[in-house]
């Protein structure tokens, strides 16, 4: 338990540090092409779930990628130099930041069609299922994707046939610009699960280790064919919804207040109180971390961009 | 040789590649139990033979079925799914349009979407607008996908072979027209390639190009002309993305005329593509305009004298094709 | 009450004759066009929920509508006239029996595509709200359309906007030829409702007073701007899907046991013990029903087809 | 004259319009309150000065959006709804292709949807090929549906005011790439008919057909061409559907040459359709093959240098029309 709650610390640092350095970039004038999401304060669930997961496991993504793909173990090189749109990227610079798939980690689509990924999520939980492999899907999606007609036709195909998927609804209080009551009326969507028939369960998005106990007893169910859960994680964004967001609407005071209910922190004091980790062994952390992104920023720099027509490569096998 | 229709013609090959590939699985509204269990529709008998478990019925709920084909097929299973008439393509279209077809490209070529999308079309069976509407110009023009939309029974089932073996998305038009009139299908394990159409009569004086149900049209009016010393040449397109190019193009140059004929409306038609290849890279050999013989710019009425006026017929062709030869 | 009871009565009875008299049609091999879809079984809904309702609210209707369109109030000659494929039919020819809409009554839409109507149902009392018309909306739609991303994205979005409209869902038991059971795990759709904020609340659809009742309720709240409702009538299809569905997968004691619970029985047999009707009335009101129909159908017989070049109008204002 | 750029050209016709009738209202996404508010957006300004009875701020779900459309015109409001970016027009197509496009035919006229479906698009912005996928042919051939793509802020602002008082339901694309550019603009209260083509540049040697965005790349061309003693006539489409042949076929019959620019990509596009106008109705006049410049049949990448590769650009024009006139 130690061990794991030390892995979760990790990985939500390097998830924030990641993320910080690519809010630096944006900064650049024309250093990073498109639009750049991220996921800064959320950090809690893209670790605690990929913590209960085993490489097999598949995820599906979204818009607000970052974290899920390197919770899941994608390399950091490869998904620094597809955010630059460089040839070295984990898609040749064909998806850029908002679709990154790492099948490698077994990350094998991210869509940036809102709720566009969660029937996908059915279909490789049925493969799953169909295979008979020890295997489950996550689907991550946020509190505005459920509004979509995809996440009601899923949630009802995938309760139905016992699939093997957990669907991790990453609440984050804002769809865009909107507020949660903007756009629905219920104040949770785990509600909903009900009326598929698959169990809801509301948790702290921002405590990792609520968040893995969930995704694992979740993956229980899953691998003991009783079918899919529904996890709604609580959380916020710190940031806009993307780097161009002036954040106008969000209250200042509510971002301090989830700032101070960082999920980092949280961890970072237990382990400290708990004796697990000194200073210094965040000092050293920090630095080895601080490594690796320098080092994924160089090699996405200098890699090539992509050849114009290239473009034409990979549309059919 | 069997003669069977193209319902048969689709079950065989559904059939018989669900035995030869355990990773092939069918899905769909009704395609086990239906409401009409009639020995000729496509899945007819396929839930007896191959379970619930390869045979699954679905929901209502087309979004999530082309979903279930796009995230099977990424883990290497190979997905038939139905969209049982093609108005309701609409409601798949963001999973076929902006997944199946773009999903390996955002990979980069590391992954592919080995499915079939089977839909069903057609008018001429009296069910309105919001049941026929051929939209086979809506897949063509989406690069990551394959489309096919054979016209014949022995055309169908070789390529719908071809299709659940391609690694590529291919969306699969079969006219329910086509459904219940037997021809002959050859018996064996056969596939008929994806990208090449097929001169399925030989002639000198005009070509028409088309694809799907029309070719029977096609011929009706080829045989009458061929007794006013009118040899029409056929052209079957088979399959409209990637397109046979080099066929169209060879057929113009031989005759110089072109008509092009096809159910789906006339605006915006695939109609429009075939016109502009051959005003491109045929313009010196064509001899006349190109015609296109369509349905008007309507939805599919109801009523029958108002559907059959919708569908374009031989009397229309043959006026189009006496236009351009006389 | 007594009144209210009769007008149900005679408008079940009269809606199961008309469409007895289609089921006879279409054994005359050419007589109709196309598929003919019947409610027969279910006419306690298309009376109870139209029973409660105003001319000036809006029905949204869906494949199987002949119910809802006479009990609304549509004239029988034209209603038969467009089953036919007539020019004197409601829309000319152009519809048929599958979307048939009677403006005239409010009938706004119909539309087959399973679920289309539901965000067309949102649409229109948005109107209601937006006009501040003392008038609601009632959207008709099967058990299986509520798989449809459709249902979801509707109801979340009536309920969010406390819309008049209520969401009539008539739970025949099949959707095709699936049973309930094999198109969701779940019993109730009226579960569903929780997952938006709004009620849901499940009817005996056989018993017409009960759902005049709930929707009387339902109007109620509409109009007092508590927003819309979900009315889960659990009724029963007698005939097949449509009339060449040869109904091989209906269990016969499931039918038998239904029709054992006709509504049209049930509220006669009522009528009749508490000395409302006699025999004798019963029998002109057959009497005088049957009259009507038969005026139907000569009508929908002596009238022409539309000439072929009509298909171009109506295509644009 | 004012300099305004095509965002706040539509932001003025929107503004008129919901002053001059109160049936007019907004809804869609972000077009409230917006991620960022950038006041040459279309919406900008319009929650505060109409509020929020009038524009509505929308849960994420595009079918709904688009049936709220058809609802609330069929009661008589004028509904305008947005869908966000192009791709996304897949999942509010079934509402307008089987619903706003065909009600009024199935009701054999007696009803009517005035509703306008403004549908954001166009590649150029890094946001890879699910935000880009110019489907404007997807609309075009759909009977029923009115097509409008203007080029310029002051066609804009006229065009989305008629199709805002059309009866008939609209589709309304407008290219992003031409948010941010001012223009002139009149100020007072103008329409531009829909269904009339402009020519925006006369000339004898060559037609150019093109709409939307890729004017700009038009009249690059074009002046270029003008220094080597090319005249080129710049033909705006402006309207796809109904189409405007008469002015396609007239400036053919003028040059005698044709070339079709649309940034969608090739096959399929809208541009076969021009095509086979010029092959059918101005045969004659057709002094050489008739050339299409478009995006290749890709879906939109996402790194700069595939994404410019995929835009049709002044140059690709260029050798194209030499290719025919000298
Ligand atoms: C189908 C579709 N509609 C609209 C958008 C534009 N869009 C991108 S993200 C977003 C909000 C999504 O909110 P949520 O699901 O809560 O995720 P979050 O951004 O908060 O992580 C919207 C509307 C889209 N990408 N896809
Ligand atoms: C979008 C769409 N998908 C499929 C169909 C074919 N279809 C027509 S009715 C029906 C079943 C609908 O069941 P339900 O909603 O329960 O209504 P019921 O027929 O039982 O009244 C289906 C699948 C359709 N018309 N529209
Ligand atoms: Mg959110
Ligand atoms: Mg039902």
């Amino acid at each position: 338990m130690v061990q794991e709650k030390l892995m979760l610390y990790q990985n939500m640092l390097f998830i924030r540090r990641f993320e910080e350095k690519l809010t630096e970039l944006c900064k650049i004038e024309g250093k990073l092409p498109g639009m750049v999401i991220l996921c800064t304060g959320q950090e809690a669930v893209a670790a605690g779930v990929c913590g209960a997961l085993e490489k097999e496991d598949v995820i599906i993504s979204n818009h607000r990628s970052h974290g899920h793909l390197l919770a899941k173990g994608a390399d950091a090189n490869a998904l620094m130099a597809e955010i630059f749109g460089k040839v070295t990227g984990c898609n040749k610079g064909k998806s850029g930041t908002l679709h990154i798939a790492v099948p490698e980690v077994n990350a094998l689509c991210t869509t940036t069609v809102v709720g566009g990924g969660i029937p996908i999520a059915v279909g490789t939980a049925f493969a799953q299922q169909y295979k008979k492999s020890k295997a489950v899907t996550v689907c991550f999606f946020g509190d505005g994707s459920a509004d979509e007609g995809s996440f009601h036709e899923s949630l009802n195909m995938a309760a139905l046939w016992d699939l093997p998927v957990i669907f991790v609804c990453e609440n984050n209080v804002y769809s865009g610009a909107q507020r949660m009551e903007e756009h629905t009326k219920v104040k949770d969507i785990a509600l909903r699960a009900q009326g598929y028939g698959m169990p809801g369960v509301v948790v702290d998005g921002n405590d990792a280790e609520a968040v893995l106990k969930a995704t694992a007893e979740a993956r229980e169910r899953c691998l003991a064919g009783e079918g899919p859960t529904l996890i709604e994680c609580k959380t916020y964004r710190w940031r806009g919804h993307g780097e161009a967001d002036h954040q106008a609407y969000q209250p200042k005071d509510e971002i301090a207040m989830w700032m101070e209910r960082c999920p980092i922190k949280k961890i970072e004091k237990e382990l400290l109180s708990e004796g697990v980790i000194s200073r210094e062994d965040i000092t050293a952390l920090e630095d080895s971390i601080a490594i690796i992104v320098e080092d994924a920023v160089r090699f996405a720099e200098e890699s090539p961009l992509p050849d114009p027509e290239e473009a034409l490569d990979d549309v059919y096998i | 040789m069997q003669q069977i229709t193209m319902g048969q013609a689709i079950q065989q090959a559904l059939a018989e590649e669900m035995r030869r590939d355990a990773s092939v699985f069918l899905a769909g509204e009704g395609i086990g139990v239906g409401i009409h269990e009639s020995p000729v529709m496509p899945t007819f008998g396929l839930l007896r033979e191959f379970g619930p478990a390869r045979v699954k019925d679905t929901p209502v709920s087309e979004a999530a079925i082309a979903g279930l084909a796009v995230g099977a097929s990424v883990l290497g299973l190979r997905p038939v799914v139905e969209v049982m008439f093609n108005p309701f393509f609409t409601l798949a279209s963001d999973q076929i349009v902006n997944h199946a077809a773009k999903l390996r490209y955002l990979s980069g070529g590391k992954s592919s979407f080995p499915l079939v999308v089977r839909v069903k079309t057609g008018a001429g069976f009296g069910a309105g607008c919001q049941h026929s509407h051929n939209l086979e110009a809506w897949a063509a023009h989406c690069p990551g996908l394959k489309v096919v939309m054979p016209g014949t029974a022995a055309d169908a089932k070789g390529l719908l072979k071809s299709a659940i073996r391609d690694d590529n998305p291919v969306v699969f038009f079969e006219d329910m027209g086509l459904f219940f009139f037997p021809s002959s299908v050859p018996e064996d394990d056969y596939t008929i390639p994806i990208g090449v159409a097929d001169i399925k009569r030989p002639g000198r004086d005009v070509t028409v190009v088309t694809w799907s149900k029309m070719l029977g049209v096609a011929f009706k009016a080829a045989a009458a002309l061929s007794k006013e010393g009118i040899e029409t040449e056929i052209l079957d397109l088979r399959t409209l993305l990637p397109l046979d190019k080099e066929a169209v193009i060879k057929s113009v140059q031989k005759t110089g005329r072109l008509v092009i004929l096809h159910e789906a409306t006339r605006t915006g038609g695939f109609g429009g593509e075939i016109a502009a290849l051959a005003a491109d890279d045929a313009f010196s050999y064509l001899k006349a305009p190109v015609k296109r013989v369509t349905a008007p710019d309507i939805p599919v009425p109801f009523s029958p004298p108002l559907e059959q006026f919708y569908i374009p017929n031989e009397n229309k062709l043959i006026e189009a094709i006496k236009s351009i030869v006389l």
